[in-house]
């Protein structure tokens, strides 16, 4: 495939089915404009995601990763809390790899939450630019 | 803007006193039958209500009061106040030219030949034509109109009169519709258009058609002379406001605000002018202050006449 | 990377359908670029484009070369997939084939309307990239089938919830219909005469609520509250709570039960109508269910101290307490009588705690303002204006309003009628809210309001008055226990929140719980009526069949990889959802996790635990998204 | 500020014209009509439904404006009758005229 | 005779008599197109040497303007112009290479 | 009655709007067969005539479009178009309605919707689904998004010369098909007919249609919609962007001058969507609307309504008394502005008048369901059942039984459909007994 015109570093963006995709489609219904290099991923919960899996994002090449979970609106009970207590992991490990942490974010986003959507790919999309593509060297996957 | 506080005032009293809003004694207003062949007996009366009569002393009158109206000094003169009663009565009469008079003379004269040769049974007694009172009723005076309107009512009913031919809107409103709802008395009212019964064909021509407020609006009759001129191969072109929602000329404004009355007149003759045909109109109030602002107009009567 | 069992070497074929929308697409995206790239991408076995892929036309293109065995993995690019994923899935089953080999790209909410230029084809290109990488990994999948109980739930004893009762109980379905007072009636009970009709609001009640208490396939549980809820569509457990009456706040109204009425049916004023006798003790009980239906209505705005004087004169009243006064007195003269006061002139202030404007009105206690237009006070409001003036001629009637809302049938009419009766009209603006005031000027009247008229070119007007009527708004009844438990969205005005308005406006995004009347918004009886029916009618479509289809989108157990760790069990956010169970391989006893799928939430919380990467949710897989980073970041 | 007097508009009813309670204020009769002037003639109609009798005395003038010419009363979207209304308001004046 | 032709006389029969039975809609279809084929030639040939605002192919070819709109934006849609640069608040049109007629 | 052909459902729905293809859906979902008859070439009614929706903005033709693809999909619904009720009466346990199919003057099964006959034509007609601004030819797909695509012939247009049959790779084309007339046998029956608009000639201060300029709403909404017939706002007298915008707010309600005396109840939510959508388009634009009353009475249309104000969106509380043609194509409004100078006149480029809703049918003479004094389809029970006519076993939803928007519209329909659906389990428990 040709060379994408995207060329800033790209941003991963894991967002709930029930609150933070349709807040993102909310954000494209008001045709308010956000960096393009953000890639929406719909999931059910982000708690599918085993930590090795965003160090394999960054391995990859991703910048910088956004989870925009439903908080605690959650409506699978328990998930946001087990999500939190994973990205804690996630922090670590990335520390280990001199990862910079403010790559990953962990926000709650809902259904309108069209500012706050806003505001956090603009946020990451400043930081990327700042500090540039991420290098991991070790191996991370189990 | 005269008060009209005074102009009430007059008119109630002119009424009162002469049976004429201006002061003006009837047989020296109405003088037009003198020199038509006009039959006194008939099944129908020809009730003129001494509109057309009136217009030339109108227009004098107007021309005065459009003078002094508003102006400072007219009003430090109290000329506002005295003026109004100075331009009435027989001194009112002696300044109005007889050109005038014969003109709407003219008017009613087309209208007997019309009746007469749409075979129309009629007659005209001059004793038993009188004003009606409307503008009385225009202006608010409820109980001087309603004094007027009986004593007229009663005269006719006396005369066994059954049947009336009006020739101008506000008379036949006057007549239909107000007379019966506050004297009681009810007639037959048919204005003399309604009754042509004659078709001619000389070519056909176009003519913009002015219906007055009460035709138009009130009475609902403004589908009638587009019929007849029709029978006449003469087409009328209408403007947007027409028929029902027909604009007003601003002639009713004339004794209370010249001024106003002339700014109304300007906008309805603009619209009229717009088709570039002559305007028709069929009200000596509508006739006289189209011609005051200068349009080319005539009355739905003498352009019928000229086809008999 | 652990070592992974490909299928069969065989070659998906994608098909790619990418919609123009109509411009939507295609003002800022270059569709006919997108196609000519994504063809490229291997895997990709067409691409296509149209106008309107939701068309009928589009549609029938991707069925063609389904039936044309030209593609068997189905990527659609268009506008977000909660408008029309289900179509295309629709489309593949037409066409033969398992809907769920289907992945759709979202180029329009986050792509076209979001970006422009080069820019947003070339995001385009790799969202659309993904989606056909996820496609790939997509299989077929069959959806769970679960029985579904011919049983329904409604919460609310109100007219929604009796009408949907009754509707369902005429389709021949079990219904407990579940009331937190001993009354049936809800707020429609507390009113008198119905605009725009006069219709008596205690017939209606008594009406549907006779048909209820006497229907054999209606169980009311009255003085009830729901305490308890599990379970999934077709299978709900609900646990509700019988309180004796002491435990709650209908004492005074029982009061007025008349011994001799003191059986179901009685229709008592201002209450509604008694359903039975009151439990003596606390009882709880279960109910298995299919569906729920929420009918949970609302109740009245309480102004704050001081709004246009409530609270600090007597003569300030509200709109219900105006409704409940002329039901009770008619004293027969000219002139109303409140509270003894003989009533030669009042005020009716329209839109009080609806309407509210941020910075003008002050939030309640809890940070709120209510919006939202109430949408029934106008009518109910010139109704009353009506009946007073044709009752008692001589008490003077002014209505203070922002708009005149007589938007239904019948209500104009009743807006021009109160002109009729002379009822005198003034418009004041939000900012500048008509004020309530001592009278000064006299002992004749006690109270003066002052407004500045917007019919008299904003001059300040004074009306000297003996009352002044509040037309209260509505608010939705306070249900948050209920929210929490079934885990309901809620608007920004408190209502609860259907999937779409249109589309979908009496479900919610649970399935199997739907919403009747005002606990969706302020309506009048026949819109809370329609809104119940329509609720009815789907719940009645669900259940007509016996079983509900549900999404197959839960976890599986790959057994050959599972080393029974119990990591996932343990994960496991869903009760009953996954366990241990004991099994013979190779002749070997050993311990497997198995899902029960009606259960299962499809979470994933099991997936990231697994050290074997043995577990995945169906459509969801982790490969599939790992597959989709890879196309996202590749050049 | 205009003071409002409850009865007015039923002491008006002896003067006809006693539909103005009915008219609901939207202005077409002002735009209509052909004397195209500032806000008559709801103004007086407004001043009529508040019963603010000092108003339409202090400005009684304006009444005789009115060419009785009807427009106002076809176009009413209420069918409300100024033109009428105007009509009923004159002979109150005239009334109270010739009373005092 | 044979049979393919007997049936294509047949049907050329049918054809007369429905050309009868709708004789007066015929005619006034004729004389609408031809009205229509002679403005929208006036309208593409004076853009064949510019594209041009409506009201400029208005006053160049004597075709009421909302007329020459009506033209456009159908000959548009079936793909004789595309819409070019804005003047001033007037897109200009713009023929393609492939407009037939 | 004739031997007509006879097609045996259980519910017939009159009329295929958004109203009839959601009570159509909600009784085939509980396994009824339903029959949709529809007068227009596409179901779909208003709606799929519309631009976006208020008050969420979503594109009308995305919401409608999946409506009609479930029902013409559906296996228990048959979709009729371009079929005119010619009567519908009980007998017995059942109802008659007798159907004539208008002819398309093409084959149904042989047409694949390709639309080259409509290329060849030479015809050009003023298409008024695209408001008239524009022209489809004499033999013609209604509209892009329509179901079934299937061409229609004008048969008043054309020419009969030819070019479309020699053009149709299928030879669909057939000048010489005759209506169908057929009966259908049903046990309930749904009317769901809708709504039409008064006219821009209904109220002679308004111009009677002759002012350049001055277009209806639903013209607005195809100006507006992505596939509308210039692509974007456009005056319609020169194709001028316009820079000033009025709406004229019940131009053919609360009017009884004009004979409707009822509200509309749509008009101020669509003309504050369109104002929104207009400033979209034209950021630069004023847009200004005259209003008697805002009725933005709806879930979320009052905090609509002020976002349109915060948008800039000037609200003039003035009902226009006359319109006329001004300078270079403008628009003079003349209205009362009430809390300043009182008679203005004010020009506008563009001036759309929000006309008012009357019934889109009228039942007398071929059903004896009553309609009401406003003459909408008359409802018994307004309160506890909305949706019951004064006809046993006849329902009615929607715009048929008053102006309703299109939230009301869906959710009425769900209620005819139950109380059709508890007729029919009704009927059973009869014949079982």
């Amino acid at each position: 495939m040709t060379s994408m015109g995207i060329s800033k570093g790209k941003i991963l963006i894991l967002a709930t089915e029930t609150c933070a995709y349709p807040g993102a489609n909310s954000v494209g219904q008001a045709h308010s404009s956000y960096p393009t290099n953000t890639f929406i991923l719909r999931v059910r919960a982000p708690v599918l995601f085993p930590e090795y899996f965003y160090l394999d994002c960054f391995k990859k090449g991703i910048s910088g990763i956004i989870i925009m979970s439903c908080g605690e609106e959650c409506p699978y009970e328990g998930a946001y809390h087990a999500l939190a207590k994973r990205i804690d992991r996630v922090y670590k490990m990335m520390r280990e790899k001199n990862l910079d942490i403010r790559r990953l974010r962990l926000t709650s986003i809902c259904t309108v939450c069209n500012r706050a959507f806003l505001k956090e790919v603009n946020d990451m999309s400043v930081l990327i630019e700042e500090i540039g593509p991420p290098e991991v060297n070790a191996p991370t996957s189990g | 803007m005269y008060n009209p506080k005074d102009i009430i005032d007059l008119i109630a009293d002119n009424v009162k006193k002469t049976r004429s809003p201006f002061g003006i004694p009837k047989f020296m207003a109405n003088t037009w039958w003198k020199n038509a062949s006009v039959a006194r007996d008939g099944e129908a009366l020809l009730f003129t209500g001494l509109m057309y009569q009136f217009v030339p002393y109108i227009d004098t009158t107007t021309h005065y009061l459009e003078r002094y109206e508003d102006t400072g000094w007219a009003n430090y003169l109290h000329y506002t106040k005295y003026l109004p009663k100075l331009i009435s009565g027989t001194g009112l009469a002696l300044m109005t030219s007889g050109k005038e008079k014969k003109r709407s003379g003219r008017i009613l004269q087309d209208i007997v030949k019309i009746l007469t040769k749409s075979n129309v049974d009629f007659g005209y007694k001059p004793e038993l034509d009188d004003y009606s009172g409307i503008l009385l009723y225009d202006l608010g005076d409820q109980d001087g109109f309603v004094r007027h309107a009986e004593n007229v009512a009663a005269n006719l009913k006396s005369a066994g009169i059954q049947k009336v031919i009006t020739v101008d809107p506000h008379t036949t409103y006057a007549l239909k519709v107000l007379y019966p709802r506050y004297t009681g008395k009810s007639f037959e009212v048919k204005t003399y258009f309604e009754l042509i019964d004659f078709s001619s064909h000389n070519g056909s021509r176009r003519v913009t058609l002015h219906d007055p407020c009460f035709y138009g609006r009130y009475l609902e009759l403004s589908d009638v002379p587009q019929k007849i001129l029709g029978k006449l191969d003469i087409e009328c072109v209408n403007v947007r406001n027409s028929g029902e929602f027909t604009n007003c000329c601003g002639g009713p404004a004339e004794s209370i605000s010249p001024k106003l009355s002339k700014e109304v007149l300007g906008r309805r003759v603009e619209e009229l002018q717009s088709t570039g045909y002559p305007i028709i109109a069929m009200c000596p109030i509508c006739l006289a202050n189209l011609r005051k602002a200068g349009a080319q107009v005539e009355d739905l009567s003498s352009l019928i006449g000229r086809y008999i | 990377m652990s070592s992974e069992t490909k299928p069969e070497e065989k070659e998906e074929k994608v098909g790619v359908y990418i919609c123009y929308c109509g411009g939507n697409i295609s003002d800022h995206v270059d569709v006919e670029a997108v196609r000519d790239r994504v063809e490229k991408i291997p895997g990709v076995a067409v691409a296509r484009t149209n106008m309107f892929m939701c068309s009928d036309p589009g549609q029938e293109l991707i069925m063609e070369d389904l039936r044309d065995g030209i593609v068997d993995r189905v990527v659609v690019a268009s506008c977000a997939p909660s408008l029309h994923e289900m179509t295309f899935r629709s489309a593949i089953s037409r066409a033969g084939e398992n809907p769920y080999i289907y992945e759709h790209a979202n180029i329009r909410e986050q792509v076209s309307w979001v970006h422009h230029g080069e820019q947003a084809t070339d995001k385009a290109t790799l969202l659309v990239s993904a989606a056909t990488a996820k496609a790939v990994r997509l299989k077929p999948l069959e959806p769970i089938r679960v029985n579904a109980m011919s049983h329904a739930t409604i919460i609310g004893g109100g007219i929604a919830g009796m009408r949907a009762a009754v509707d369902l109980a005429d389709r021949g379905i079990e219904v407990a219909l579940i009331e937190k007072s001993p009354f049936l009636g809800g707020q429609l009970a507390l009113l008198d005469k119905l605009a725009p009709t006069r219709e008596k609001a205690s017939e209606l009640v008594s009406h549907l609520a006779s048909r209820v208490i006497n229907h054999a396939s209606i169980k009311v549980h009255s003085c009830t509250t729901v305490e308890h809820f599990e379970g999934y569509v077709g299978n709900f457990k609900v646990g509700i709570k019988k309180h004796p009456l002491e435990s709650n706040a209908y004492k005074e109204k029982m009061k007025m039960l008349n011994p001799v009425h003191k059986s179901a049916e009685a229709f008592i004023p201002f209450a509604g109508v008694y359903s039975g006798p009151v439990p003596s003790a606390a009882e709880e009980l279960v109910i298995d269910t299919g569906v729920i239906i929420l009918a949970t209505g609302i109740k009245s705005y309480t102004p704050y101290q001081g709004e246009y004087g409530y609270g600090e004169f007597p003569e300030v009243i509200t709109l219900s307490d105006l409704i409940r006064n002329l039901a009770e007195n008619n004293n027969g003269g000219s002139l109303l009588e409140i509270n003894g006061r003989k009533i030669k002139s009042m005020a009716m202030i329209h839109c009080v705690g609806s309407r509210q404007i941020p910075g003008i009105h002050p939030e309640d206690a809890s940070g709120h303002l209510n919006e939202y237009c109430s949408r029934t006070c106008c009518s109910a409001l010139l109704n009353a204006s009506n009946v007073i003036r044709e009752t008692y001629p001589k008490t003077r009637v002014y209505e203070f309003y922002r708009d005149i809302r007589t938007y239904g049938r019948g209500q104009e009419e009743l807006y021009e009628q109160a002109s009729k009766n002379r009822v005198v009209f003034i418009r004041f603006e939000s900012q500048e809210a008509p004020e309530v005031s001592k009278n000064g000027y006299s002992d004749e009247f006690p109270l003066l309001i002052k407004a500045k008229d917007i019919l008299t070119f904003g001059e300040e007007v004074e009306v000297p008055v003996d009352l002044v009527v509040l037309a209260t708004g509505v608010e939705p009844n306070e249900i948050s226990k209920i929210v929490d438990m079934m885990k309901l969205p809620v608007g920004p005005d408190r209502f609860l929140l259907e999937v779409h308005p249109k589309l979908r406006p009496v479900e919610l995004p649970v399935s199997g719980i739907f919403l009747a009347g005002t606990c969706q918004a302020p309506m009048d009886a026949g819109e809370a009526c329609s809104g119940a029916s329509g609720a009815a009618v789907k719940a009645a479509a669900l259940l007509s069949r016996g079983y509900v289809e549900l999404d197959p989108f839960v976890a599986d157990v790959d057994i050959q990889k599972c080393n029974g760790t119990g990591a996932c069990v343990e994960a496991c956010l869903s009760d009953g959802a996954l366990e241990l169970v004991e099994m013979e391989i190779d002749g070997q006893k050993v311990q497997r996790a198995k899902v029960t799928p009606a259960f299962c939430l499809g979470c994933g919380a099991c997936v990231a635990v697994c050290p074997e990467n043995a577990i995945d949710v169906n459509g969801w897989t982790l490969k599939q998204y790992e597959a989709m980073v890879n196309a996202i970041v590749a050049e | 500020m205009t003071l409002i007097h409850h009865d007015f508009a039923d002491q008006m009813d002896r003067f006809g014209g006693n539909t103005a309670l009915e008219c609901f204020n939207c202005g077409t009769c002002a735009a209509i009509c052909p004397l195209i002037y500032e806000h008559f003639p709801r103004k007086m109609i407004r001043y009529l439904q508040l019963g603010a009798k000092d108003r339409i005395l202090e400005n009684a003038k304006e009444l005789w404006r009115c060419l009785h010419c009807g427009l106002c009363s076809r176009t009413c979207p209420r069918e409300a009758d100024p033109g009428e209304v105007i009509l009923g308001l004159k002979r109150y004046v005239v009334a109270n005229w010739r009373k005092s | 005779m044979n049979r393919e032709d007997e049936i294509m006389n047949k049907k050329k029969e049918a054809m007369k008599q429905l050309r009868g039975d709708r004789k007066e809609w015929i005619t006034m279809a004729s004389t609408m197109v031809k009205e229509q084929r002679k403005e929208r030639k006036a309208i593409k040939k004076y853009l064949e040497n510019q594209p041009a605002t409506v009201p400029e192919i208005a006053d160049a070819t004597g075709i009421p303007s909302d007329k020459v709109l009506w033209y456009l934006a159908t000959l548009k849609k079936y793909g004789d112009i595309v819409e070019g640069e804005k003047d001033g608040s007037f897109f200009r049109y713009v023929l393609t290479e492939s407009a037939p007629e | 009655m004739e031997s007509n052909p006879v097609l045996n459902v259980d519910a017939l729905v009159v009329g295929g709007g958004i109203a009839g293809l959601q009570a159509a859906i909600d009784l085939a979902d509980q396994n009824f067969k339903v029959a949709v008859v529809e007068k227009d070439a596409s179901i779909g009614g208003k709606m799929i005539r519309l631009s976006k929706v208020f008050p969420t903005l979503d594109c009308s033709s995305c919401i409608t479009t999946p409506k009609m693809a479930a029902a013409a999909h559906h296996e228990n619904i048959t979709i009729l178009t371009y079929c005119n009720l010619n009567s519908l009466k009980r007998d017995g346990n059942h109802l008659m309605a007798s159907i004539i199919q208008k002819p398309r003057y093409v084959d149904p099964e042989k047409c694949i919707g390709c639309r080259r006959c409509e290329y060849d034509c030479p015809v050009y007609v003023s298409d008024e689904e695209q408001g008239g601004f524009s022209a489809r030819k004499a033999v013609y797909i209604p509209f892009s998004n329509a179901i079934p695509q299937i061409a229609i012939v004008d048969t008043e247009h054309c020419m009969l010369c030819g070019k479309c049959e020699k053009a149709c790779p299928t030879s669909a084309i057939d000048y010489f098909q005759k209506p169908i007339y057929f009966t259908i046998k049903a046990k309930t029956a749904v009317l769901a007919t809708g709504f039409e608009l008064t006219t821009l000639e209904d109220k002679p201060q308004y111009g009677l249609g002759k002012i350049p300029n001055v277009i209806d709403a639903l013209q607005m909404e195809r100006l507006l919609a992505p596939h509308g017939p210039y692509n974007r706002v456009l005056r319609p007298l020169d194709g001028m962007e316009p820079d000033s915008v009025a709406y004229v707010q019940c131009a053919g309600s609360r009017d009884k001058s004009m004979g409707v005396s009822y509200c509309s109840r749509v008009c101020c939510m669509y003309a504050i969507k369109q104002a929104m959508l207009l400033s979209g388009s034209l950021p630069l634009a004023d847009i200004t609307i005259y209003y008697m009353d805002i009725r933005a009475f709806g879930k979320g249309y009052e905090q609509f309504y002020q976002n349109a104000k915060a948008m800039g969106i000037e609200f003039v509380k003035a009902k226009v008394a006359a319109l006329d043609a001004g300078e270079n194509g403008s628009v003079t409004v003349r209205y009362e502005a009430q809390d300043g100078v009182g008679v203005t006149m004010a020009n506008h480029d563009l001036v759309v008048l929000s006309l008012g809703m009357i019934p889109g049918w009228n039942p007398k003479g071929v059903c004896p369901v009553s309609s009401a004094s406003d003459k909408f389809i008359k409802t018994i029970q307004p309160k506890i059942s909305p949706t019951l006519t004064d006809m046993d076993g006849v329902f009615t939803a929607g715009a048929a039984a008053g102006p309703k928007d299109i939230v009301d519209t869906i959710t009425e329909a769900g209620a005819a459909a139950m109380e059709a659906s508890k007729y029919l389990i009704e009927l059973q428990k009869g014949h079982a007994a």
